[in-house]
């Protein structure tokens, strides 16, 4: 299909036809995501400009076979998003279609200011949505570090602009060579989207946010939202060449990101203290493989981070609405054992282990990552054995059966249980695509990614973005 | 001239957002930061012998000044806008939850 | 502790961006900018497509977008993409904003205006909304447009809404309006794609430069931003005015 | 050194003092009657650099309507009085 504009355009349309039909704001939600996963049959590989100005004077889309899996995961994810949550979307589905919009612009826009708009317009979104909990002050602390990061991200791009008198990401990449001096610019933007990337000393405000969203806000925030920033993130640190200085910065802070984060998740006290900071330790391993150049790797890691962290929000809250202390969770899966696997599921495939895609990703990541050092794969690896520590504490605590003479927790004592059958659904299907992809991951590869296992560099990855390194 | 202006309000603005206490002060920073922005991408297209550009019989397109940054600001200043309006509003709901906006009476109600 | 912090912080991006802003020459120098070196200097000889030397007030005809005011030509053609999320930014402000502060029906006791403002602002008003007009009709020719035109008429609705305490806008007509103008504004774009191929694109004839029917699908365009704009933004206003009541 | 620069000059000096009248100051209301005159002087600027279009925005939309909406935002501090 030529109009890739469409999956931008459409969700848009609906938001502003939603607000002539007022009352039949929930179906054209639903009508608007049917749509565009429906167009993604349709989809073809290739740069398509916009008003008929080929770059770099207008805007174009570029659907290269990164952002082809970006944007087939991230539509698919928002419908099971949609229907697995459709009791709390009430009033919020005007914002909900112009997220959708939102994200697919920063996913599919080739021009760094067009890129900005869309980053507003998802973000203004998102801060709408985490005013759902009526959590005030965190949404507050939210904005304003969000639009300071949006402001600096700006400012990089104009400094850009001064440089090389254009905004489109390819046509600028192609025009940097090694001697070229964007150390300020650059670290503009990266400090700009590293607040949405939830990298290390930036992401203060995700603990209070994450915390009190809802399954709907939590599935959003920590996985489409999140996945779409690391596509973008690791679509602009590819294009341009990073110089070493920079390159090791992003390097250091991405791994203390994974550090901290998984630190922290494994003293985390309640469910979605844990999985908060489990998402801040993925986003720094993701930007770490982006940075190192090993794409592939990446992408497998925010594909299961996204699908898994979809999962085990929504089945987080779907157990206790209040953020309750772990201890008062024990046993809970005897009661949704449907849901209890698919969790389980879900938390094997984070950690890695074999049948599951996280499998698939992590070996990928540690064998790419023995050809830049021996440091990295070691760090990963512990973090990977601190991960499966505390999600298998975590599982065994849900699952548990109780202490020998007490009983296993009553059926229908907590209101919470209450949960629909399109959920259970939902998280069915998420967690056979988590088995699927990861018994039979040549097929997977083949047919989405149409790629080699492994040592592939940005470079013949990325069509038309040349970058250094 | 103007630039090194638009610079020194980027960083007030910051600095304001940084160590003030006030919510609407942060916002009003918020706005000090933007308007610095918006100067500062409005210098980059500026030359000093340049004309506004707009075409009229006596003028010539070779004249003109830059016109992309100014079509850049006149999308981030309705940006702005639009951000500003919200965080008013989430400000007041801090307001009507808390009855202050000043942060460190409200870190003490929040927990 | 924490002052000193944000001192440090910020001095460092002052020394960061004051190497860069002076002296130096990665970026023009301040007054120098040069339009050749940038796609600025397409876009202000439309040349964009094809290579056209010469823009001639009132003579060329059939330029790429046919508008005297270049900013507007890059808002509304060149960059139209930016334009129509800029609306959507403004769209879920107005949203946000409603959806926050609830619907309550209650408005607040505004304080009796004084007899300067009550009878000034009825002979500013027409002209206030005259101007605005006047500004989103000549987007393409003169300063100014949908934005600012539409800014402009909330204006002028905040000034009535001071001077005349019993005055209290009807929220609903503008929320469809706005919807409306939004809807109309994307299917002009889509109605691109079955002309010439591509999405926003100027599909009409762009006339003579410099008059008002030139320009081809911009004023159009124009028209219906200010309405937009103009709409959200008096939403955003009323919500404003609204919410005082609540909390009395 | 014609007239334009030395409005230059003037214009950023006006900026700087008023960004730093912004941020020493303690009243809140004051504040913002700075921010809406910030911008006023920032719109003069944007006339100065060339750009009447932005300068048309900035009047209206930065110096207008955003103090509007800080005022009617903060006046219910006052009338709930028990700040400050």
């Amino acid at each position: 299909m030529k109009y890739i504009v469409l999956l931008i355009v459409l969700p848009l349309l609906f938001a502003f036809l939603s607000m002539l039909v007022k009352s039949h704001k929930d179906k054209l939600l639903y009508l608007g995501v049917i749509v565009n996963v429906g167009l993604l049959f349709f989809i073809e590989q290739g740069e398509y400009i916009i008003g008929g100005f080929s770059k770099p004077f207008g805007i174009t889309l570029v659907l290269d076979q990164y952002s082809m899996v970006a944007v087939v995961l991230i539509n698919v994810l928002f419908l099971f998003t949609i229907f697995s949550h459709y009791q709390s979307i009430q009033k919020y589905s005007t914002v909900l279609l112009t997220l959708l919009a939102g994200v697919n612009g920063l996913l599919l826009t080739g021009d760094l200011f067009n890129l900005f708009v869309f980053l507003e317009i998802t973000s203004i979104s998102a801060y709408i949505l985490t005013t759902q909990s009526k959590k005030y002050y965190d949404t507050f602390h939210y904005i304003i570090i969000g639009s300071i990061g949006s402001g600096l991200y700006l400012l990089g791009v104009i400094l850009l602009y001064g440089q090389f008198g254009n905004l489109n990401l390819s046509v600028i990449a192609q025009q940097l060579n090694h001697s070229s001096n964007v150390l300020l610019p650059l670290l503009l933007i990266f400090v700009g989207l590293a607040v949405e990337t939830k990298l290390f000393p930036m992401n203060g405000w995700v603990k209070n946010v994450y915390k009190n969203a809802n399954g709907l806000v939590g599935s959003i925030m920590a996985s489409i939202i999140a996945s779409t920033i690391l596509f973008t993130f690791g679509r602009i640190i590819n294009a341009v060449y990073i110089d070493t200085f920079f390159y090791n910065l992003i390097i250091i802070i991405a791994v203390l990101t994974l550090i901290t984060g998984e630190l922290a998740a494994f003293n985390g006290k309640t469910m979605k203290e844990i999985l908060l900071y489990s998402s801040i330790g993925q986003g720094g391993l993701a930007t770490l493989l982006m940075v190192t150049g090993f794409i592939f790797p990446a992408v497998l890691i925010i594909t299961n981070n996204g699908i898994s962290k979809l999962i085990m929000f929504s089945i987080a809250d779907n157990l206790s609405k209040e953020d309750v202390q772990l201890d008062n969770l024990k046993g809970k899966f005897h009661n949704h054992k449907t849901l209890g696997i698919a969790f389980t599921v879900a938390s094997f495939s984070l950690i890695g282990l074999p049948l599951f895609l996280g499998f698939y990703a992590k070996v990928n990541t540690i064998i790419g990552l023995f050809d830049v050092n021996l440091l990295l794969p070691a760090i990963i690896l512990i973090i990977t054995i601190v991960e499966g520590a505390y999600l298998m504490k975590l599982n065994i605590l849900l699952w548990h059966p109780g202490n020998e003479g007490e009983a296993v927790m009553p059926y229908d004592e907590e209101k919470s249980t209450s949960y629909s059958m399109s959920m259970i659904l939902a998280m069915c299907i998420l967690s056979l695509v988590l088995f699927t992809a990861g018994i039979l991951p040549e097929q997977y590869g083949d047919t989405i990614l149409d790629k080699p296992l492994l040592n592939d560099t940005h470079t013949e990855y990325l069509i038309d973005m040349k970058g250094g390194m | 001239m103007i630039n090194i202006a638009a610079v020194v309000l980027i960083l007030l603005g910051l600095y304001s957002l940084l160590t003030t206490q006030h919510i609407i002060k942060m916002i009003v920073g918020l706005n000090v930061f933007e308007v610095g922005l918006n100067l500062f991408i409005i210098t980059i297209g500026y030359r000093s012998n340049g004309i506004v550009p707009i075409l009229t019989r006596t003028n010539n397109v070779q004249d003109f000044v830059d016109p992309l940054p100014q079509a850049i600001v006149l999308t981030s200043i309705v940006i702005g806008f639009g951000l500003t309006a919200v965080a008013l509003v989430v400000a007041k709901k801090i307001h009507k939850t808390y009855g202050t906006y000043l942060i460190n009476e409200i870190g003490g109600k929040v927990e | 502790m924490k002052n000193i912090l944000a001192l440090l912080l910020i001095a460092v991006l002052a020394f960061l961006t004051m190497t860069y802003v002076v002296d130096n020459n990665l970026i023009p120098e301040y007054g120098e900018a040069r339009l050749d070196q940038t796609v600025s200097g397409a876009y202000v000889t439309q040349s964009v497509t094809e290579k056209n030397n010469d823009v001639s007030f009132g003579r060329s005809d059939n330029l790429e977008t046919g508008s005297a005011n270049a900013v507007t030509s890059i808002v509304l053609e060149y960059r139209a993409f930016d334009t129509l999320g800029e609306v959507t930014v403004l769209f879920i402000a107005a949203l946000g904003v409603s959806l926050l502060l609830g619907s309550s029906e209650n408005f607040a006791k505004r304080p009796k205006s004084g007899f300067i403002l009550k009878v000034g602002s009825k002979i500013i008003l027409p002209i206030v909304i005259i101007v605005g007009v006047y500004i989103i009709t000549h987007g393409h020719l003169s300063p100014g447009g949908g934005f600012q035109g539409g800014a402009m008429i909330a204006a002028a609705l905040l000034l009535m809404a001071i001077s005349d305490p019993q005055f209290i806008p009807s929220i609903k007509q503008f929320k469809l309006l706005e919807g409306l103008s939004g809807t109309i504004f994307i299917i002009l774009g889509l109605v691109g794609i079955s002309v010439s191929g591509y999405f926003l694109s100027n599909y009409m004839d762009t006339g003579i430069i410099g008059t008002l029917t030139s320009a081809g699908i911009i004023p159009i365009l124009y028209m219906f931003i200010g309405l937009k704009v103009g709409s959200e933004l008096i939403s955003i206003i009323t919500d404003f005015l609204r919410e005082e009541a609540e909390c009395d | 050194m014609d007239l334009m620069n030395y409005l230059e000059i003037v214009a950023s000096l006006l900026l700087i003092v008023f960004g730093v009248l912004i941020v020493m100051s303690k009243s809140i209301v004051k504040t913002i009657i700075y921010l809406s005159a910030l911008s006023m002087i920032a719109a003069l600027a944007y006339v100065l650099l060339k750009a009447p279009d932005v300068a048309l925005t900035e009047v209206v939309i930065g110096s207008g309507l955003i103090t509007f909406l800080f005022l009617f935002t903060y006046k219910r501090q006052k009338k709930v009085g028990d700040q400050e």
